[in-house]
């Protein structure tokens, strides 16, 4: 067997092989790119620090962005739906059982209902 | 050797639980002689799993009658459906014993270098053979009641290993409202196992698959058994005690947790293709639609709450939840779709999704735990700048978190193309909620990566080493076969995963291997 | 010592298990498939039990006391028996009572001689044992229709509760 | 608390009268009490299990021979059980 | 009507468990009401298996007047019921167990307080 | 006919007890309504022809279940406390 | 007088051997009568049980450790598997005693008879295993329970 | 002479209810053990009616467990209520 | 036909006692009473009853001696036996927990126990201050 095979997905086929050497190739056009840039770039110089609009820079522990904190914004546009779903999950083994009954009871209007 | 073939379904089962009976005895006599003896009986076992694959998938249909003077005498003469419990293994069944026995690997692996100063290992073990045995008892049985029994052996040793560590409040909690929420299911799965037997006096899934009228009561059976086993794979609305017990298990539990979570939703695809499948699949349509429309409440709610979470362990339980949904999708399309040719498409993508979320949920739980086991830290706002400290780990995590996003070229984009493609079929919507999510689940683990491992190094992190050897081998063996999956998958779906949807769609190659004649 | 209370108690449980299977085969009652089993059996009850079935009570393997017992079962306790359930009858169409808890001295040495005392005398007219004081083997009855010549004096008269028993016990028993 | 706890009546009574309405004979949907239908499988165990264990009891030779794979599994139950409460409590099993 | 007494009394003890699963605080109780759901499903098993008339079947000195065919209770379910039975032993004794480590962490049985995990 | 009232009455009582067992708030009242539970299904199952499963019933619920839950009550505390 | 009565110790101690004898005559006589490995396994727990009650768990655990019981429980449950394992030359699980002239391969005739212990094949030892494993089992979980009552507080921080 | 066993079965039946009830009101836990142990007794006497109207011997054996181990139940609430340790 | 009149006239004994102890155990005022009733009624009416199975076990023995006719009698007296020694027993343990957990009887006349508990506490008490 080869092992090679695409995955014929219906309307098209995925073979990770092709992919694989796209991406190959874009690498290296893009170091391609990347070496026509500007030579005079150096490191650990006064180019590479932060400028906040004059203001003292905290040092990195602070500037770190906490794991917890992540996409902060993203739960606060969506803090209507956030708020509900989260008093969904209230945590009490009755409520679990409790959904698992409730289901149960859409389980039945489907099956008795439709079929 | 012909003979072990022939046997090796009952000792598929009985190595294991031999192993699991002794494991108490050897623990008196030395620590490493009993971690030894369980990794060689676990591989033995793989083993022999593989051995009776090939035979499955070179010879059909394998059955195993226990106390018959045969074993492949399903039925008396006289009789015309079984009397005695018969394993019947086909493709979809060794293909989740495969997984189940993969995972039960990795986990001793990993758990033989995680646990160094505990007490009660010796339990551990033994549970963790338990566990595995009820894995593969319920993937391989052909019998109904045998499925309740195995599922509660599943629940009761999962139970107790998530509970492992008694001082921590949070563990306890989780172990309890696990066991209640799973006796309450399995006292309903034995409900409908009544019903069943009620009517047709039978409990072989392949007699009651051929007799099954699709009576009132059958209806009400079918409801029962989903909605417990819906419920035993997380699917939301009752996903809430997944996340809390995958949270604070040991890790090397929770990847066990979820193949057994997976051998749930086998029940499902089982009840679902097999028991309720014989000529009547349009009646099967309305399931077909609910299960979709569940997969996608649970995608969604499984992804967005993990964008809130604060823990890592619960982040990545939620993520699961999510990938739970494709599963379910897939599953659920295919029933929707009947007859049409994407249907087949949509339980390939399903069925192959099962393995590759195993992998990749696995890896990362397991490199959450190797974090916990550096850092003693679960919290995400704890931790910070490990990738310099923990250089495998941060490759584990990354190559883990690329395959449950679905990034090309790893698994999940292999699995869950098909199912894209075949949903929007069905329904575009559907198809891009899914994508949507997604990328969603990228962007927040890129963003956790980031946090975690990149960044400064926090203060209190100073002194951080990297993970014993045991732990890295368990990883890389799940990075290894996330890779492989990735690259070959055309390869991985002709030789395990068609099979397996092969026996799906043909309930009658199940029902007539039991009921043509000896 | 051991020894002995191994095979007293293998015994018993041997003839209880012969009680258990009769009728099983053709040697006289049993088969001898149930006598080798039951012989096993009461050996292994004999070990598991020998330090708690018998504490120090070897005179009941005394068969003239058994004899005792039996006698004692037909005579005095199955009458004072059907005496007491006609007074419970009585009161409970009646509803007369007149309870207490007295406090008596039987002057019973061992442990089941005590035992089967206060099971007699809760099986018997109006009265029920509530407490035992473990060091001196005092009895505390509580009794359904207290007569007042019992209360005169403090150490009481155990003649009024427990209608020669005692007596009879310390044939069986002691 | 209180639309919970109206929800959690409606669900129940609800999943009651589902229930009770498949028990019911209304239409012989399932077996009525006391009259089998079709009992083939136990009439073979009833005719043959003298014969095929030499058992007198039809129930132990039913838990321990036809159907003893299940016992196997009831016995690791049982096993999983004291295990899983001996870790629990571990810490007063060993004194 | 009158004869599917025990199967009604089935749902009602199932429904009555269920009941103190949802609406009891107290963890104990709420393994109580587990074991009554469990009690409801023993009976439901073995009110399966009966058979107007008939005796158990055990063939040791069976009364003459049973003739066999058809005059004894079906075995299977009673041998469900007995694996049934001894899996609501075992989950019992670990729900207790866990109920009293739980006592031990928490100093309280009430489930609205043993809620660490939420969100 | 006599013995159909008797199947109709046992049901009757083991339902009436389960329902006095979750009612009591007082959780060794309720253990000891549960073994009254257990002992009428014991009775019928002995009614329904099952010896087998009466032995069973009678072990596990006259004696362990009993056991164990008041082992855990006496570890725990009696009282349900419901506000 | 906090300890328990006399009368209560002194009828326990009489009680437990008839109640082990008949819990393993249950077991023995579980094809014959009813009963079997289970039923008569849950009698002799609950005879261990009462000692338990009458005698304090401190007195019971001093002469039953848990490992003790532990191992018995493996013993039973490896004995039962074993006897799987005997038939395995046809099936897993395959009765090969019966209807031999061996130990229990006895087979009764068809119908009503007063039944014979030597018959039933691997049926008996079977039972007694499962005894073994379900004495040991139930007693080790009632013991354990008894047990935690004890420390008021625990090793809670 | 089935039917005379029988109906003094569902005699002791009334007698199992009128102990139940005792068992439902009983204001003290004493109160509530008396009942049960009643219906424990009564219990028992109902099984043997029952095996002899059945003319099942092997029946009896049900009824034997529950003599032998009845009082185990009384004894654990007993032990309970006295305090101390278990 | 004697053995007959026996049996019915021991089962109407038997349910008589039976019934009445059920009666007592409502009609009774406190627990000490209605163990009285509950206990020695139901000992007593079960002696009957299980005596009347026995006489019938024993008829049937006498008229068809086969193996297995034995096994009846035996057992229900195995039962009785049983039933004779842990009734009285429970009884006890519960009156005495009951007392124990301060459940005393109505309207004694006397209570020794109380007087000796509370003398007892008063010296464990003085001993304590000294």
């Amino acid at each position: 067997m080869n092992p090679f095979v695409p995955i014929d997905t219906g309307s098209g086929f995925w073979n990770p092989l092709i992919w694989v050497i796209v991406f190959i190739i874009a690498l290296l056009i893009v170091y391609v790119i990347r070496g026509l840039g500007r030579g005079d770039y150096k490191k650990n110089t006064g180019q590479t620090k932060p400028f906040l609009s004059g203001n003292v820079v905290e040092n990195d522990e602070q500037l770190h962005v906490k794991g917890g904190n992540v996409y902060w914004g993203f739960t606060e546009a969506f803090k209507g739906y956030y708020n509900k779903i989260k008093s969904m999950h209230t945590g009490d083994t009755r409520d679990y059982v409790l959904w698992f009954l409730v289901m149960m009871v859409v389980f039945f209007a489907v099956v008795l209902g439709v079929m | 050797m012909n003979s072990i073939i022939t046997h090796s379904p009952a000792l598929l089962i009985a190595i294991p639980l031999f192993a699991a009976f002794i494991t108490p005895l050897l623990s008196r006599i030395h620590r490493r002689a009993r971690d030894g003896f369980v990794l060689i009986v676990l591989a033995a076992t793989e083993l022999l799993a593989l051995l009776l694959a090939q035979d499955i998938y070179a010879n059909g249909i394998r059955k195993y009658v226990f106390g018959a003077t045969l074993p492949s005498l399903t039925h008396p003469g006289t009789m015309s459906i079984p009397v005695r419990i018969i394993f019947e293994i086909d493709g979809l069944s060794i293909f989740m014993v495969l997984i189940s026995l993969t995972i039960a690997f990795v986990a001793t692996v990993y758990s033989s270098s995680f646990f160094k100063k505990e007490d009660g290992l010796d339990r551990y073990y033994t549970l963790l053979l338990l566990v595995t045995v009820g894995m593969v008892g319920m993937e391989l049985t052909g019998d109904l009641f045998n499925f309740f029994v195995f599922l509660e052996i599943t629940s009761i040793a999962s139970c107790a290993l998530i509970a492992f560590w008694v001082d921590r409040g949070e563990s306890l909690e989780a172990a309890f409202k696990y066991i209640v929420i799973s006796s309450i299911g399995a006292l309903f799965v034995l409900m409908a196992i009544g019903f069943l037997y009620g009517q047709y006096d039978a409990l072989n899934i392949a007699a009651l698959a051929n007799s099954i009228q699709f009576t009132f009561i059958d209806k009400v059976a079918l409801v029962l058994l989903l909605a417990a086993l819906t419920m035993k794979a997380g699917i939301a609305p009752m996903h809430m005690w997944l996340p809390d017990a995958y949270g604070e298990a040991p890790p090397s539990v929770t990847i066990a947790v979820v193949a057994a979570t997976q051998a749930s939703l086998y029940g499902v695809l089982r009840v679902c293709f097999t028991l309720y499948g014989k000529g009547l699949r349009l009646n099967m349509a309305a399931v077909g639609w609910t299960l979709v429309g569940l997969g996608l409440l649970t995608i969604f709610i499984g992804v967005t709450m993990a964008l809130v979470q604060r823990s890592l362990t619960r982040t990545i339980a939620f993520a699961a939840v999510g990938e739970i949904g494709y599963m379910v999708i897939g599953a659920g399309t295919a029933l929707a779709a009947g007859a049409q040719n994407f249907a087949t498409v949509a339980l390939k993508g399903g069925v192959f999704h099962i393995f590759n979320d195993v992998l990749d949920i696995g890896l990362l739980f397991l490199v959450a735990g190797a974090i916990i086991y550096a850092t003693k830290e679960r919290d995400l706002n704890n931790l910070g700048g490990l990738a310099k400290r923990m250089k495998y780990t941060t490759v584990f995590f990354l190559i883990g978190l690329l395959a449950v996003a679905g990034m090309p070229p790893l698994n999940g984009f292999a699995s869950k193309i098909l199912i894209y493609e075949s949903t929007y079929q069905l329904n575009p919507i559907i198809s891009i909620i899914a994508i949507l999510s997604s990328i969603l689940l990228l962007a927040i683990f890129v963003k956790i990566f980031y946090s975690l491992f990149l960044g400064p190094e926090l203060p209190h992190l100073r002194d951080v080493k990297e993970v014993p050897k045991g732990m890295l081998v368990a990883m890389a063996i799940l990075a290894t076969l996330i890779i492989i999956f990735g690259l070959f998958p055309g390869y991985v779906l002709q030789t395990i995963v068609d099979p397996a949807v092969a026996a799906l769609s043909n309930p009658t190659n199940y029902i007539n291997a039991i009921l043509g004649g000896a | 010592m051991v020894m002995k209370a191994f095979a007293v108690t293998s015994v018993v449980s041997f003839v209880t298990y012969l009680l258990l299977t009769t009728g099983s085969g053709d040697l006289w009652m049993w088969s001898a498939s149930e006598i080798i089993f039951g012989i096993i059996l009461a050996l292994i009850v004999g070990f598991i039990a020998r330090k708690i079935f018998i504490k120090n009570s070897y005179r009941m393997l005394n068969p003239i006391r058994w004899f005792r017992g039996l006698v004692y079962l037909i005579g005095p306790f199955f009458i004072a028996m059907a005496k007491a359930n006609l007074d419970v009858a009585y009161r409970v169409i009646t509803g007369k009572i007149r309870p207490g808890i007295v406090k008596i001295s039987p002057g019973l040495k061992t442990d089941l001689g005590i035992t089967m005392l206060a099971n007699s005398i809760t099986l018997t007219p109006g009265t029920l044992s509530v407490d035992i004081n473990n060091e001196t083997n005092d009895l505390y009855i509580h009794w359904i229709n207290v007569k007042d010549e019992a209360l005169k004096k403090k150490p009481r008269d155990p003649s009024y509760v427990c209608n020669g028993f005692p007596k009879w016990i310390r044939r069986i028993a002691e | 608390m209180r639309s919970r706890d109206a929800v959690a009546l409606i669900a129940l009574v609800l999943l009651g009268s589902f229930m009770i309405m498949s028990v019911l004979p209304l239409a012989n949907m399932i077996r009525p009490f006391g009259e089998p239908v079709n009992p083939e499988m136990d009439d073979y165990i009833i005719t043959h299990a003298q014969n095929e264990t030499g058992a007198n009891n039809a129930v132990t030779s039913v838990v321990f021979d036809y159907r003893g794979f299940d016992t196997l599994g009831e016995a690791t139950v049982l096993f999983t059980a004291v295990a899983g409460v001996i870790l629990i409590l571990r810490r007063y099993a060993h004194g | 009507m009158i004869y599917n007494i025990p199967y009604i009394a089935v749902i009602i003890l199932i429904m009555v468990g269920l009941y103190a699963v949802v609406f009891k605080r107290n963890i104990i109780k709420m393994v109580m009401g587990i074991t009554i759901i469990e009690s409801g499903v023993n009976l439901f098993l073995v009110t399966l298996g009966y058979r107007a008339g008939g005796v158990a079947p055990i063939f040791t000195n069976l009364p003459e007047e049973r003739q066999i065919p058809g005059q004894l209770v079906l075995p299977i379910p009673q041998a469900l019921t007995l694996t049934s039975i001894v899996i609501g032993v075992a989950v019992l004794a670990l729900m207790l167990a866990l109920a009293i480590q739980i006592y031990r962490q928490y100093k309280t049985l009430d489930v609205t307080k043993i809620r660490r995990l939420k969100e | 006919m006599m013995f159909e009232v008797l199947q109709i009455v046992v049901p009757i009582l083991t339902v009436a007890a389960a329902i006095v067992a979750v009612y009591f708030r007082d959780l060794l009242s309720a253990t000891i309504a549960l073994a009254a539970m257990s002992l009428l299904l014991s009775m019928e199952f002995y009614i329904l022809q099952a010896p087998d499963v009466a032995i069973a019933e009678a072990g596990v619920g006259a004696c362990l279940t009993t056991a164990i839950l008041i082992f855990s009550i006496k570890a725990t505390k009696r009282m349900e406390d419901e506000k | 007088m906090d300890e328990t009565s006399k009368i209560i110790k002194t009828v326990s101690s009489v009680m437990f051997p008839f109640v082990t004898i008949y819990g393993l005559y249950v077991i023995l006589h579980g094809h014959l009568t009813p009963g079997g490995g289970f039923q008569g396994g849950a009698i002799v727990a609950s005879g261990c049980a009462l000692l338990v009650v009458a005698f304090g768990s401190d007195a019971i655990a001093k002469r039953v450790k848990e490992s003790q019981l532990s191992l018995l429980e493996s013993i039973g449950a490896l004995g039962f598997i074993s006897l799987a394992f005997v038939g395995i030359a046809t099936t897993f699980f395959y009765n090969s005693l019966a209807g031999t002239k061996f130990l229990f391969g006895r087979i009764p005739p068809y119908g009503s008879n007063p039944g014979y212990l030597s018959s039933g094949g691997l049926l008996p030892l079977m039972n007694l295993a499962v005894g073994t494993k379900v004495i040991a089992g139930l007693f080790a979980i009632v013991l354990i329970l008894a047990i935690a009552t004890r420390k008021k507080g625990g090793r809670s921080k | 002479m089935i039917e005379v066993f029988i109906i003094s079965a569902a005699v002791i039946l009334i007698s199992i209810a009128l102990a139940f009830i005792r068992l439902i009101i009983g204001p003290t836990i004493p109160d509530r053990i008396v009942g049960l142990d009643t219906i424990n007794t009564l219990v028992i006497v109902g099984m043997i009616l029952f095996g002899a109207a059945f003319k099942e011997s092997i029946y009896i054996d049900v009824a034997i467990v529950y003599a032998l181990l009845s009082f185990v139940t009384t004894m654990l609430v007993a032990k309970y209520l006295e305090g101390g340790r278990m | 036909m004697v053995v007959t009149i026996i049996i019915y006239t021991m089962l109407a004994i038997g349910i008589f006692f039976n019934l009445l102890g059920s009666i007592g155990l409502l009609r009774f005022p406190d627990v000490y009473t209605r163990l009285h009733a509950g206990t020695k009624c139901t000992t007593f009416g079960s002696m009957f009853l299980t005596g009347a199975v026995i006489v019938y076990g024993l008829k049937e023995w006498y008229l068809h001696p086969v193996a297995g006719s034995s096994i009846m009698p035996l057992h229900v007296f195995i039962a009785l036996i049983a039933i004779l020694v842990t009734n009285p027993t429970g009884a006890h343990a519960i009156a005495r927990a009951a007392h124990k957990s301060g459940v005393l009887p109505v309207n004694a006349v006397v209570d020794d126990l109380k007087e000796d508990t509370t003398k007892e506490k008063t010296k464990k008490a003085k001993e304590a201050k000294k």
